[in-house]
């Protein structure tokens, strides 16, 4: 990765380097199928270790994941929250906040939306119900990102221990809702009241996509395009290169500070709220699957660039989906996709340290 | 023809998930049709398998956790594949969606009478990992049984944590305080972490210096026990999983609910030599009692009303 | 409540907080090196859960839970071995590396418990504690906190032994540079890769200890994500102490002692749901970053890969 | 000069020595002899390659050409441990000091890990280098709380303690008094006699015809010209400076005389501050009751020892820092409430020292860092989107205008020499629409070039009539430019002298604390 998008603290990409990604893509490719194979090879060994053939292995991820329609339907549609919750990282890297706190985000947003919109189709016309719920969830996770936001802001405390604690917070704080606050009454399995299929997220045309995924996109590339193109995006990414840098020019870092959390958690809760009100409809006690840890290296990896996040994520996905498949017809244990991701993430992160070392002997 | 089975964890677990794929292959077997075992989905969206599965051409999935039992009938309608489902009896839809609420209150209680008739110390203890409904009913029964056999034995009730489902360390460390209180005899309901409590149970003495005992649920893990295994309350599924496959055939699925009891034990205490024959001699009286109706018992399957039964129950011991 | 008072239940209590707390303590204090060094060592969960697998199978194996130990730190060396060469030496992101490793060693070693252990679920015996003499007879706090395992009481004269290297040896001042200012050690002629490297091995070490003190100590047995976020845990103490050693023992106490109190309140028979109490630990935590977060100052060049004379 | 050196043998030779860096080639097939027993100053403009010789020397570089040789064998220097077991000793150009560590500590670092520091007999060494140096170090001090020149200070006597055979000093003067340099001078003086080398780069062409044995002249990293010590010798100080001039620039020097420039018209104040007071903190010194007024078109200097709130007083002005009392006017206009922001769009200029700390954002191109302080503006920005293909076009031509050294407008400005990154600092600022500018060390780390033109802009903008706050730590510069000249001392003003005869004894003299 370029050299600073490697720091934790510098994260964002100088203008050239976002180029970088949409110069000559060929490489780009290369040097991303590259990796997923030699990954897939050594994962392959692992299989081989505990006697399943690695090929009709990855033979049911592409087919479950990819070529098949219902496959590639169901991958799809696990996108659309992996991409709101890209999003939101993307806008706290760049401003160098690292906002780790995504799982408790992402269950908030969704338990709002389940507690609110149930009740909201009742009284309020469908679309108008899920947008009402999908902004009180927004909204409700913003507030819960106020306190490492203010922490930070105007207390210097770092912000990777306080939502990372806060994530744990959050989760156990969502369970308690649930059990608690938003049980239905309906039945005895501690789950917030169902929101009907017909009620949830249209889907697109015959398919069984939901249109969540369309919401995904356009924030994802949105926040792309502010994070690059304008005066916003370029305050932000100054106050994450150099905090005292940003004081000089006059900026308010911890205004800005504050907005940036904001955003950036209220993008990964409308990732719980879609969740709900396309997916789910309802959130089970217990319910927690830590989509967060995932996206974060794939948006490293993506350098922090909207457009290969997507790549990215969709590669994520095929991975999940057709890897539960293919577990299941194997006999494998599910957490082998676990073993599967993370090889490729390294391998990934090695190929774009090679690609990134040979391109300065070059320039040189 | 065939039939799948859906479950949150690996059928490995002496409990709840190997019950439920043990049953679903044997009442295949018997039926002389295909199985398709899908384990280990966590408790996650397991949409994407339904419809898989469905795709392949099951005709009748089984979705053996409660967490499924949003998913599950939606997917049903979607694809008009019968689906059965766990804890929600309202959910019946006929011809598409049949529900089978397993609870082991009944088995539960007979438990409870044995551990109070056993307990040395008066003080019995039950340990628990989360709070589901099916376990809660169990959790009652069992206060209950002891109530009914002897008011004055303590009951100390104790939940690891939400979702602490892997946490061995945590079972152990709460059983240990739980015996540290005086209780010698455990029943215990977790999938992972039960194995910390039995562990807790065979490196920590009673009060009075002898051994803890331990009281399983669902399952038999008699061959992983090291003599401190009291009993179990096992399930037997297959029973229900054939009169699906058997209404199936008859064109009635979903109309009615499926339940196990001890009438045909499909709940059962397990024997182990850790029980004197006198004591099961009695537990097998109170079992005939309970089948003709002579001892009626209401199951209870939220958490609150657990609890106020468990500290009802100390309190009355306290005086 | 007769039982709720009794003194070997408080001593059970005590205990358990003592044995929740060790894990962490280990985690924390490696976790505190990789900080110091400038290294943020996010796989830390990962080489906890290695040491926790490793550690149990050789304890199990063998028999010998100081056998276990060892290899259970080994098996952490040998993960942060690679973070090292990955994020030290070859500077990948640090967050990339450490998230991806935590992900892929929970997934394999359930992977290997699956295949090898999912049939007999095998545990180890109680380990064995040595009762420090005249301590270990006082009433409750006696059999609370001075009768644990040996390795408990080495955990704790760790603090001791990592306040002397930071404060008095040139080592700790070389970590240090390395993680405030990693240029001037360099030229001063000590190699910033070196040094790092040394501290991220060491927390591995350290981890893995911690995890194989769960696995064999803690709960007997390995199960599948056996660790359930200590390794975050550490990670969270180790800021909060600043560097300070003694900051990472109290916060580690701090925790250990909140999960017991849990317990505590449901044996009391507390009316309120465990949910609410579980939070208990997580609220103490958050108070203690509102109160003592506050000054807590970073390493500058903390997660910073080194590259000599980069501009 | 002072008394005959032995003419020593070459300890180090570079041949043909070559560093190239992306898009740039810092040092082109460099030959040079370093001689024991001899000062070897290095000069050259900015981005000349000095430093990057110097990385080489020190092992932090390697060089992509050419070869290095040690006492006349051939040895490449692997790494800064390397270097140092060679007995290079390095005062580096940009601070190599841990802030977070005391100064003690700072000194003990690079010994061994396993063995401990050894405080006691540290002390006593630092003790008996310090003290002919006429420096007061305090061992116990966090760095933090040093001053920039006590920090410099600590750095040279530390290259001192590890008694190295070569001695490489980077612009190690550029943060001393006029009394730290003359000291620093006669002690490289006595080195040398003890049969060390030196080399001593630096920018002040006095200090090298004073110390230098001999001088090599760097430019686009070419070696191209050196004054051998007899030929040093035989020339006298102007005729010097002139050759050197003409070699580093190829023309003749630009005059740098004293050329005050005339005061516009109107002298009615500009800029006024009245009883500014900051409150101090642990690493820096308050302010307390600063007052004074400039005028249309004048130049107020701020002379003092550095870290007497210098940069406090600045910060305070630009609105960096909160002032707990007093009021700055701007052409009659209270701007005590507005933010930096504001203070800048009412015209009111700030030119950090501290350029790469907060000038610039280093990993940022040159182009952004220029309009880093009006992000979102029009014309640059519409609409808050940016316009890439303005920006561009606007930062070509400030780059030709202040002739910064760059491969390209979209370079990191952080890879920039540091001179050049002082030009895209000086572009900002002066950028449209400014009234009053503060300069904080304006030529600090500039080559003569440089510093001239620097100058001679101050010069102008005040000539157009604006007010110009001058801070400074060269007295020589102070006085070539300024009107009257205040002095600073421990956060306040200890008095002003009008620039004229006599006033640099005048104020020399409220500087170490005698009243004028
Ligand atoms: N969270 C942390 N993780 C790792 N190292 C740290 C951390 N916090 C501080 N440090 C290191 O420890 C050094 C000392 O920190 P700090 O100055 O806060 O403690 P201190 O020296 O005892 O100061 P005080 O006198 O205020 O206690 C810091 O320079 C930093 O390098
Ligand atoms: N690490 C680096 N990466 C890229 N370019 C560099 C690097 N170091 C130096 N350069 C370039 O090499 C050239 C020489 O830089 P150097 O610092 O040696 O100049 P200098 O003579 O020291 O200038 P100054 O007097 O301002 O310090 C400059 O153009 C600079 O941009
Ligand atoms: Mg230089
Ligand atoms: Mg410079």
């Amino acid at each position: 990765m370029s050299g600073e998008a490697v720091h934790v603290r510098a994260a964002p990409l100088d203008a050239s380097a976002g180029q970088a990604s949409r110069r000559d893509l060929g490489r780009r490719l290369l040097i991303t199928l590259g990796p997923i194979l030699i990954s897939l090879a050594l994962a392959g060994c692992v299989l081989l270790a505990v006697g399943v053939d690695p090929l009709a292995y990855y033979g049911f991820v592409v087919e479950r994941g990819l070529l098949s329609p219902l496959g590639l339907q169901q991958t799809l549609t696990r996108m659309a929250p992996l991409l709101f919750i890209a999003a939101g990282l993307i806008v706290a890297f760049r401003a160098g906040m690292w906002n780790l706190g995504g799982d408790g985000q992402f269950l908030l947003g969704a338990v709002a939306a389940a507690a609110t919109a149930p009740l909201l189709v009742q009284s309020l016309p469908g679309w108008l119900a899920l947008l009402v719920a999908f902004l009180i969830a927004t909204v409700v996770v913003v507030i819960w990102s106020l306190v490492p936001a203010l922490l930070r802001a105007y207390q210097g405390v770092n912000e990777i221990i306080t939502t990372l604690m806060m994530s744990f917070l959050g989760v156990s704080l969502a369970n308690v809702l649930v059990k608690l606050v938003f049980l239905d009454p309906g039945t005895t399995v501690p789950q917030t009241r169902t929101l009907p299929v017909g009620d949830r997220l249209p889907r697109l045309f015959e398919t069984t996509i939901t249109s969540g995924l369309v919401f995904g996109l356009a924030a994802i590339v949105i926040v792309h395009l502010v994070m690059t193109r304008t005066a916003f995006g370029l305050k932000l990414r100054t106050v994450g290169a150099n905090p005292r840098a940003a004081v000089h020019a006059g900026l308010n870092v911890p205004l800005l500070t504050v907005v940036v959390f904001a955003i950036s958690a209220g993008l990964i809760g409308m990732g719980g709220a879609i969740d709900i009100i396309g997916i789910h409809g309802n959130v089970r006690a217990d319910w927690n699957p830590a989509y967060g840890l995932a996206v974060i290296p794939v948006v490293f990896l993506a350098r922090m660039n909207g457009f290969a996040a997507i790549g990215f994520v969709f590669l994520l996905s095929v991975l999940s989906i057709g890897g539960e498949s293919a577990a299941r017809r194997l006999g494998v244990p599910q957490h082998f996709t676990l073993v599967l991701v993370s090889i490729v993430l390294i391998t990934l992160a090695i190929a774009e340290y090679l690609d990134h070392r040979f391109n300065q002997v070059r320039r040189t | 023809k065939s039939i799948a089975i859906l479950t949150p964890q690996e059928g490995t677990d002496f409990g709840w998930n190997q019950q439920g794929i043990d049953a679903a292959k044997a009442a295949a077997k018997a039926a002389g049709i295909e199985v398709t075992v899908a384990s280990g989905l966590g408790y996650g969206d397991v949409r994407p398998t339904l419809r898989e599965i469905a795709a392949d051409g099951a005709s009748l999935i089984i979705a053996h956790a409660s967490g499924y039992a949003t998913s599950a009938p939606e997917i049903a309608e979607e694809t008009q594949v019968p689906v059965a489902i766990v804890d929600s009896p309202k959910a019946l839809k006929a011809g598409l969606v049949a529900d089978y609420t397993l609870s082991g209150h009944e088995g539960a209680y007979l438990a409870g009478r044995v551990a109070a008739k056993m307990s040395r110390s008066k003080h019995v203890g039950i340990v628990v990992s989360g709070e589901p409904p099916s376990w809660n009913s169990q959790s009652a029964g069992f206060a209950q049984g002891v109530k009914a056999e002897n008011p004055d034995v303590k009951i100390t009730y104790a939940v690891i944590g939400p979702a602490a489902y892997s946490d061995a360390a945590g079972g152990r460390r709460v059983t240990e305080s739980v015996i540290g209180a005086g209780a010698d005899i455990i029943f215990g309901q977790g999938n992972g972490s039960s194995f910390g409590m039995l562990q807790a149970v065979e490196t920590s003495k009673a009060a009075d210096g002898g051994k803890v005992l331990f009281i399983d649920v669902i399952g038999d893990k008699t061959s992983v026990g090291k003599g401190h295994l009291l009993s179990s309350v096992v399930w037997d599924i297959t029973p229900v999983y054939s009169a699906m496959i058997k209404d199936l055939k008859d064109g009635t699925f979903g109309t009615k609910r499926y339940a196990i009891s001890l009438a045909d034990n499909s709940v059962k205490l397990l024997k182990t030599d850790q029980i004197p024959d006198n004591v099961w001699g009695e537990a097998q009286k109170i079992r005939e009692q309970m089948i003709s109706g002579e001892i009626k018992l209401q199951p209870v399957f939220e958490a609150t009303a657990v609890r106020a039964l468990m500290t009802n129950v100390s309190a009355a011991a306290a005086k | 409540m007769g039982g709720f008072a009794s003194d070997t239940f408080l001593a059970a209590l005590l205990f358990g907080a003592v044995t929740a707390a060790i894990p962490l303590l280990l985690a924390g204090l490696g976790e505190q090196m990789s900080e110091k060094a400038g290294v943020l060592n996010i796989g830390i969960e990962g080489m906890m859960i290695t040491g926790a697998y490793l550690g149990f199978v050789s304890a199990y194996y063998s028999g010998s839970f100081w056998l276990g130990f060892l290899t259970g730190a080994a098996g952490g060396v040998a993960v942060a071995a690679l973070m090292a060469l990955l994020c030290v030496r070859i500077g990948l992101n640090q967050i990339v590396i450490g998230i991806a490793l935590t992900l892929g060693l929970e997934g394999l070693t359930a992977l290997l418990h699956h295949f090898q252990f999912s049939r007999s679920y095998p545990r180890l015996p109680a380990a064995e504690v040595t009762p420090i003499p005249l301590l270990a007879d006082i009433p409750v706090l006696g059999s609370a906190l001075f009768r644990h395992h040996l390795i408990v009481y080495l955990a704790v004269a760790m603090v001791v032994v990592m306040i002397w290297v930071y404060r008095r040896t040139q080592f700790g001042i070389n970590l240090q540079a390395a993680g405030d200012k990693p240029a001037a050690l360099d030229v001063a002629g000590i190699d910033v890769i070196r040094t790092r490297t040394a501290a991220v091995l060491f927390t591995g070490g350290m981890a893995g200890l911690g995890g194989a003190y769960l696995a064999n100590v803690g709960a007997g047995l390995f199960i599948p994500f056996i660790t359930n976020g200590a390794g975050f845990l550490g990670i969270v103490l180790a800021m909060l102490a600043r560097g300070q050693p003694v900051w990472v023992l109290v916060g580690a106490l701090v925790f250990g002692g909140c999960l017991s109190m849990t317990t505590a309140a449901q044996v009391a028979g507390v009316n309120i749901p465990t949910d609410v109490i579980q939070m208990l630990p997580f609220l103490a935590v958050m108070a203690m970053l509102v109160l003592f977060g506050r000054r807590a100052s970073l390493p500058a060049a903390l997660g910073i890969p080194y590259e000599r004379g980069a501009r | 000069m002072m008394e005959h050196p032995r003419a020593g043998l070459p300890i180090v030779t570079l041949e043909g020595v070559t560093k190239r860096f992306p898009g740039i080639v810092a040092n082109d097939r460099v030959d040079l002899d370093i001689c024991a027993g001899e000062v070897h100053v290095l000069l050259g403009e900015n981005g000349a390659g000095k430093s990057t010789l110097i990385a080489m020397l020190s092992g932090l570089q390697q060089p992509d050409g050419g070869r290095i040789l040690i006492d006349g064998a051939e040895v490449p220097i692997r790494s800064p441990s390397h270097a140092l077991s060679l007995g290079i000793g390095t005062v580096f150009q940009h601070n190599m000091l841990v802030p977070t560590l005391t100064v003690a500590e700072n000194l003990a670092l690079g010994g061994r890990w396993w063995k401990r520091p050894r405080t006691a007999e540290l002390a006593a060494r630092v003790a008996e280098i310090a003290r002919p140096l006429g420096i007061e170090i305090n061992l116990g001090a966090r760095v933090s709380e040093l001053s920039l020149g006590e920090q410099q200070q600590v750095e040279i006597v530390r290259a001192l303690l590890r008694d190295s055979r070569l001695l490489i000093l980077d612009e190690a003067t550029s943060m001393l008094t006029p009394k730290g340099i003359a000291e620093l001078g006669a002690l490289m003086r006595r080195l040398v006699e003890r049969g060390l080398a030196v080399v001593f780069i630096t920018h002040k062409l006095g200090e090298a015809a004073d110390f230098g044995d001999r001088i090599s002249v760097l430019k686009l990293g070419r070696n191209v010209g050196e004054i051998p010590p007899e030929r040093l010798r035989s020339l006298e100080r102007a005729a010097l400076v002139d050759e050197i001039v003409a070699m580093m620039f190829g023309r003749q020097a630009g005059d740098d005389a004293v050329s005050i420039p005339p005061r516009a018209a109107n002298d009615d104040a500009l800029l006024e501050v009245r009883n500014l007071s900051v409150a101090a903190t642990p690493d820096a010194p308050g302010l307390d009751a600063i007052s004074f007024a400039i005028g249309h078109g004048e130049i107020l200097g701020i002379a003092g020892i550095d870290g007497n709130g210098q940069k406090q007083l600045a910060e305070a002005l630009a609105g960096q820092r909160q002032a707990v009392s007093g009021s700055v006017v701007l052409a009659g206009q209270e701007i005590n409430g507005l933010d930096v922001g504001g203070r800048r769009r009412q015209g009111l200029r700030y030119l950090t020292d501290d350029r790469l700390g907060e000038g610039t954002v280093g990993t940022f191109p040159v182009s952004i860092n220029y309009f880093l302080k009006e992000i979102g503006e029009p014309p640059l920005w519409r609409s808050g989107v940016e316009r890439s293909r303005e920006i561009e076009a606007r930062a070509r031509e400030l780059t030709r205008i202040y002739d910064v050294r760059t491969p390209g407008v979209s370079t990191p400005v952080g890879r920039l020499s540091g001179g050049n990154i002082q030009k895209v600092l000086i572009a900002r600022e002066l950028a449209d629409g400014a009234r009053a500018v503060i300069f904080n060390k304006p030529t600090y780390g500039l080559d003569l070039a440089n510093t001239l033109a620097t100058r001679q802009r101050i010069r102008d903008i005040a000539g157009q009539g604006l007010a110009v706050l001058l801070i400074s730590t060269d007295l020589e510069e102070l006085l070539s430019m300024c009107h009257r000249i205040a002095v600073i001392s421990q956060g306040s003003l200890v008095g002003t002298v009008p620039n004229g005869d006599g006033a640099g004894e005048r104020v020399g003299r409220l500087m170490i604390g005698i009243a004028a």
